[in-house]
């Protein structure tokens, strides 16, 4: 058996077989289950780029679940040629979404070793960790509709579990069972909406109903577009639909907050775009009047995660703030991609979305992890009783300096890049939208700004004495992501050129996507 | 008749007659989840009658006379073991120089019980699986109304105090 | 916040109306519909064409061997959503377990 | 290794950026120590009286530390009541608002997709 050619699946049954074999393996103690997900992780993130080199040399991987042959999609029925069996289709945005989750999924995992040294139940938490990481590579990795909604549930479920995992606290239980909730009210939505688009087209592959979509629009698919919006908005955090993740995220714990925000709700805005631009097509849609109901999202977004981080005490929670207003910038680019579709300011709305979807994963991650290290030393999330950190743990303060300037848009990080992508593409648009963006990024660098003058510099409160940077394992993460901040800043063209660029082009070309699968 | 010495149980009939059942539930279950490709039914149904005779006993004796006799630590692993089956079922494929969830497996004449190659071995293992989830789940609740219970108990003890 | 509760509700009510209204655009239950006969490889599709897929073929020896038709398209068609499934069953269970662990290091297993 | 990146509508180059930083280093530590070098010595002893900071005493240790509210404040007082109340307010944690914010974002997706969204 070729590795190569079952890599596609082997990216998410890998997770998978960790998951469903941690009870057992816990049984030899928390040491061997630390490996266990440490090796499961980290071989999903080698089989990642495994993957991603594939797409790169030889365009898009189909990977038939059941035929003979991987590449098999199709059936030949009394002359009648279409796909029946679920299939994952990969392009350069799937493999794309796959390293990104698989990067952060790996050092969150390493991180979490001595971050989990005093809870209980950490066999139960990594089995929830290794499930949480299925679901995401299942849903980016996905060609068929019904297959992305049990995956996205499978990331739900395990995502509430998470959430309220150390349930000691009253916040953990309240913000998992809120999260639940609304969580399982855009699921239900998601289905719905899955179940009008079966009804219509009698199929659930991606490509199929591209095709048809294509060849006779039923009125009956907008119904099913609001639907999915809806619940997709909810799953990534977009404004009017983000309370969820104010909650949440301040009460998981660290490396399940590093995920939740930096790969969970950009699994949201992948399965957006992917609807978007592959599902649907922009030919059939009013492009114009969808692309300015995400730009005008977008800038609420941006406005009120920038604003309402302002004014936040704790810690994780204005991290999650931050999280929102940055979310709202992913949206500003599609929203742009959707209006100017095909021209210069489209493309680079596209390539400053995923740009700065891959920025803000690696950035929000290693502050997330921070946020966790300071947590783990000083047992506060309030910043007004930190103080003086840089004194105290230098390496962390550092990285955390450089990972706040850097989501504030401050060059020569990654996110200016990004962001200024997006500034100019909205600008072709309409300049008032570039002037949000940049005053909502000067709101971004406010309350960062505040955090850094209030908890890393300044004097430290008598109460820190003996605090010192976190062991190696939790530290090597943080000091990894920070240095990628970096790379990504002073040499923007080595990822753009090398990932984005192809994601975008698959973006754009649905027709390619289509003819991978159909005749 | 005179009641039970422990509240939380039934009757004496009803638990008589859950005690002769539990094994008759067990082998329907068994029994479902075995026919799962050539009668309606299958591993998810014949899983959760399975579950059903765990739930009965619960229901007979309450949670503190059956966590005694079937541990839930236990039934974990169980439904682990199912998953792992499951997963290596679909493995076969991709030995077989296939694709993942290929049907390699001797497919024999329809309506056959050795027949539909991994069908009937996936439905094994789902059923274990589903079985012993359910099973869990159900007793994980019982846990909580227990709990909830001895808790209300407490409070009014406290308050005739 | 009952000013709230009766806009909700009314859009609750308009959101119905709207789904519903969309019932009457689907094709009629139960007949075969050739409104959405498509031009793919040499000949039409149908709306029912995967239905009809797996109805034929499902029982034949060479394709699944199943006459449970169901059983099938569970574990033989729509296998990977089935393990997905299973997945989210055993997903709950490990979210419930680890609700009800026990809270502190050393502490009796009850 | 090409430093910068076309962004479709000029050039950006971080390298300029990055001498800039360090030449901004080198300035303000060479400031730095030719302040330190000129500047007469401080010695406590040499005080004539209390130090005295505009009617109030003299500051305790760890007042020094000024908490983070302090900081933007004038821009929160500003934004007070045009939106930070209500918007504090809406983020109220009360479950039934998030699911009514679900509701209205749907109906209002639906009626503008369902009836505009084809082309």
């Amino acid at each position: 058996m070729n590795i190569m050619e079952h890599i596609a699946i082997l990216v998410v049954i890998t997770p998978l077989f960790g998951a469903f074999s941690t009870p057992f393996v816990s049984l030899a103690g928390k040491k061997a289950a630390d490996i266990w997900v440490g090796i499961f992780s980290g071989l999903t993130f080698v089989f990642s780029i495994l993957l991603g080199l594939k797409v790169l040399r030889s365009g898009i991987v189909i990977y038939t679940l059941g035929a003979p042959e991987p590449a098999i999609a199709t059936v030949d029925y009394n002359g009648l040629i279409f796909p029946v069996r679920i299939l994952l289709e990969v392009d350069a945005l799937s493999a794309l979404l796959a390293l990104v989750i698989s990067l952060i999924g790996f050092f969150a995992a390493i991180y979490s070793w001595r971050y989990m040294e005093h809870d209980t139940g950490v066999e139960k938490f990594y089995t929830l960790f290794l499930l949480l990481l299925t679901g995401m590579l299942g849903i980016v990795l996905t060609g068929d509709i019904f297959n992305m909604y049990v995956f996205l549930e499978i990331m739900s479920i395990s995502a509430y579990a998470l959430v309220a995992f150390r349930k000691e606290t009253f916040e953990a239980v309240e913000a998992g069972i809120k999260y639940l909730v609304v969580g399982s009210a855009a699921s239900t939505l998601i289905l719905l909406a899955v179940a009008i688009l079966y009804g219509v087209y009698g199929s659930l592959t991606i490509a199929q109903i591209a095709h048809l979509i294509e060849v006779s629009p039923s009125p009956l698919i907008w119904g099913a577009l609001a639907l999915y919006l809806t619940g997709f908005i909810l799953k990534a955090g977009i404004v009017p639909l983000h309370m969820w993740l104010i909650d949440a995220h301040p009460a998981a714990p660290s490396s399940i907050s590093a995920l939740l925000s930096g790969v969970v709700i950009k699994t949201g805005a992948y399965a957006i775009i992917r609807i978007f631009f592959t599902l649907y097509g922009v030919e059939v849609m009013n492009r114009a009047l969808i692309g300015w109901i995400i730009v005008v999202i977008a800038v609420i977004t941006m406005f009120v995660g920038g604003s309402l981080g302002l004014i936040q005490q704790d810690l994780k929670r204005l991290l999650a703030y931050s999280s929102v207003a940055q979310m709202g910038y992913i949206a500003l680019g599609i929203g742009v991609a959707l209006i100017a579709f095909n021209t210069t300011a489209g493309d680079a709305g596209l390539v400053g979305a995923l740009f700065h979807l891959l920025n803000h994963a690696i950035m929000k991650g290693m502050l997330f992890l921070i946020a966790g290290v300071i947590l783990h030393q000083l047992g506060t999330r309030n910043i007004n009783e930190m103080g003086g950190l840089i004194k105290k743990m230098p390496i962390t303060s550092a990285c955390f300096i450089i990972g706040g300037l850097a989501i504030a848009g401050v060059p020569p990080f990654n996110g200016f890049v990004s962001k200024l992508i997006l500034y100019e593409a909205s600008a072709m648009i309409s300049p008032a939208l570039a002037v949000i963006a940049i005053i909502s990024s000067a709101l971004t660098l406010g309350m960062y700004l505040r955090v850094i003058q209030t908890a890393f510099l300044g004097r430290a409160p008598e109460t820190l004495k003996d605090i010192r940077d976190p062991p190696a394992s939790m530290l090597i993460p943080i000091v990894i992501l920070a240095i990628l901040i970096v790379i990504f800043g002073i040499l923007p063209s080595l990822p753009v050129d090398s990932i984005i660029t192809p994601a975008v082009e698959a973006v754009k070309n649905q027709a390619s996507y289509l003819s991978a699968v159909l005749p | 008749m005179k009641m039970s010495e422990k509240p939380y149980e039934l009757s004496v009939i009803v638990r008589t007659v859950a005690r002769l059942l539990f094994g008759l539930i067990l082998i329907f279950g068994f029994y479902v989840i075995v026919h799962g490709h050539i009668t309606p039914g299958g591993g998810f149904q014949g899983g959760v009658v399975t579950a059903l005779a765990v739930i009965m006993l619960l229901a007979a004796y309450g949670y503190e006379g059956v966590v005694t006799e079937v541990r839930e630590k236990i039934l974990e692993r169980f439904e682990s073991l199912g998953a792992i089956m499951f997963w290596t079922l679909g493995l076969v494929g991709v030995i077989a120089t296939a694709t993942y969830f290929a049907d390699v497996l001797y497919k024999g004449t329809p309506g056959e019980l050795i027949s539909a190659g991994t069908i009937p071995l996936m439905n094994i293992a789902v059923g274990m699986k589903v079985a012993s989830g359910v099973a869990v789940l159900v007793i994980i609740m019982s846990i909580g109304m227990y709990y909830s219970r001895k808790y209300q108990k407490a409070e009014k003890e406290g308050a005739e105090e | 916040m009952i000013k709230r509760r009766a806009i909700g509700l009314s859009a609750i009510l308009l959101i119905f109306g709207l789904l519903f209204a969309g019932v009457f655009l689907l094709h009629p239950y139960g007949e075969p519909d050739y409104t959405l006969a498509i031009k793919q490889g040499d000949s039409f599709y149908q709306r029912t064409a995967t239905d009809d897929y797996f109805i034929e073929r499902g029982k034949m020896a060479e394709e699944s061997g199943s006459t449970n038709i169901v059983a099938a398209i569970l574990f033989d068609y729509r296998g990977y959503d089935t393990l997905g499934e299973a997945t989210v069953l055993f997903t709950a269970v490990a979210g419930a377990t680890a609700m009800f662990r026990r809270e502190r290091k050393g502490d009796e297993d009850e | 290794m090409v430093f910068g990146i076309e962004t479709g509508f000029g050039y950006w180059d971080p390298l300029i950026w990055v001498v800039l930083f360090v030449l901004m280093f080198i300035g303000g530590y060479l400031i730095a120590k030719y302040a330190a070098q000129r500047a007469t010595p401080f010695r406590a002893d040499e005080l004539e009286s209390e130090i005295f900071l505009s009617g109030w005493g003299e500051t305790v240790e760890k007042d020094l530390r000024f908490p983070s509210k302090h900081l933007y404040w004038g821009f929160r007082k500003a934004l007070e009541s045009a939106w930070y109340r209500s918007a504090v307010e809406e983020h109220s944690g009360i479950l039934t608002t998030y699911i009514f914010w679900i509701v209205i974002l749907l109906l209002i997706l639906m009626l503008l997709i369902a009836f505009g969204g084809a082309m």
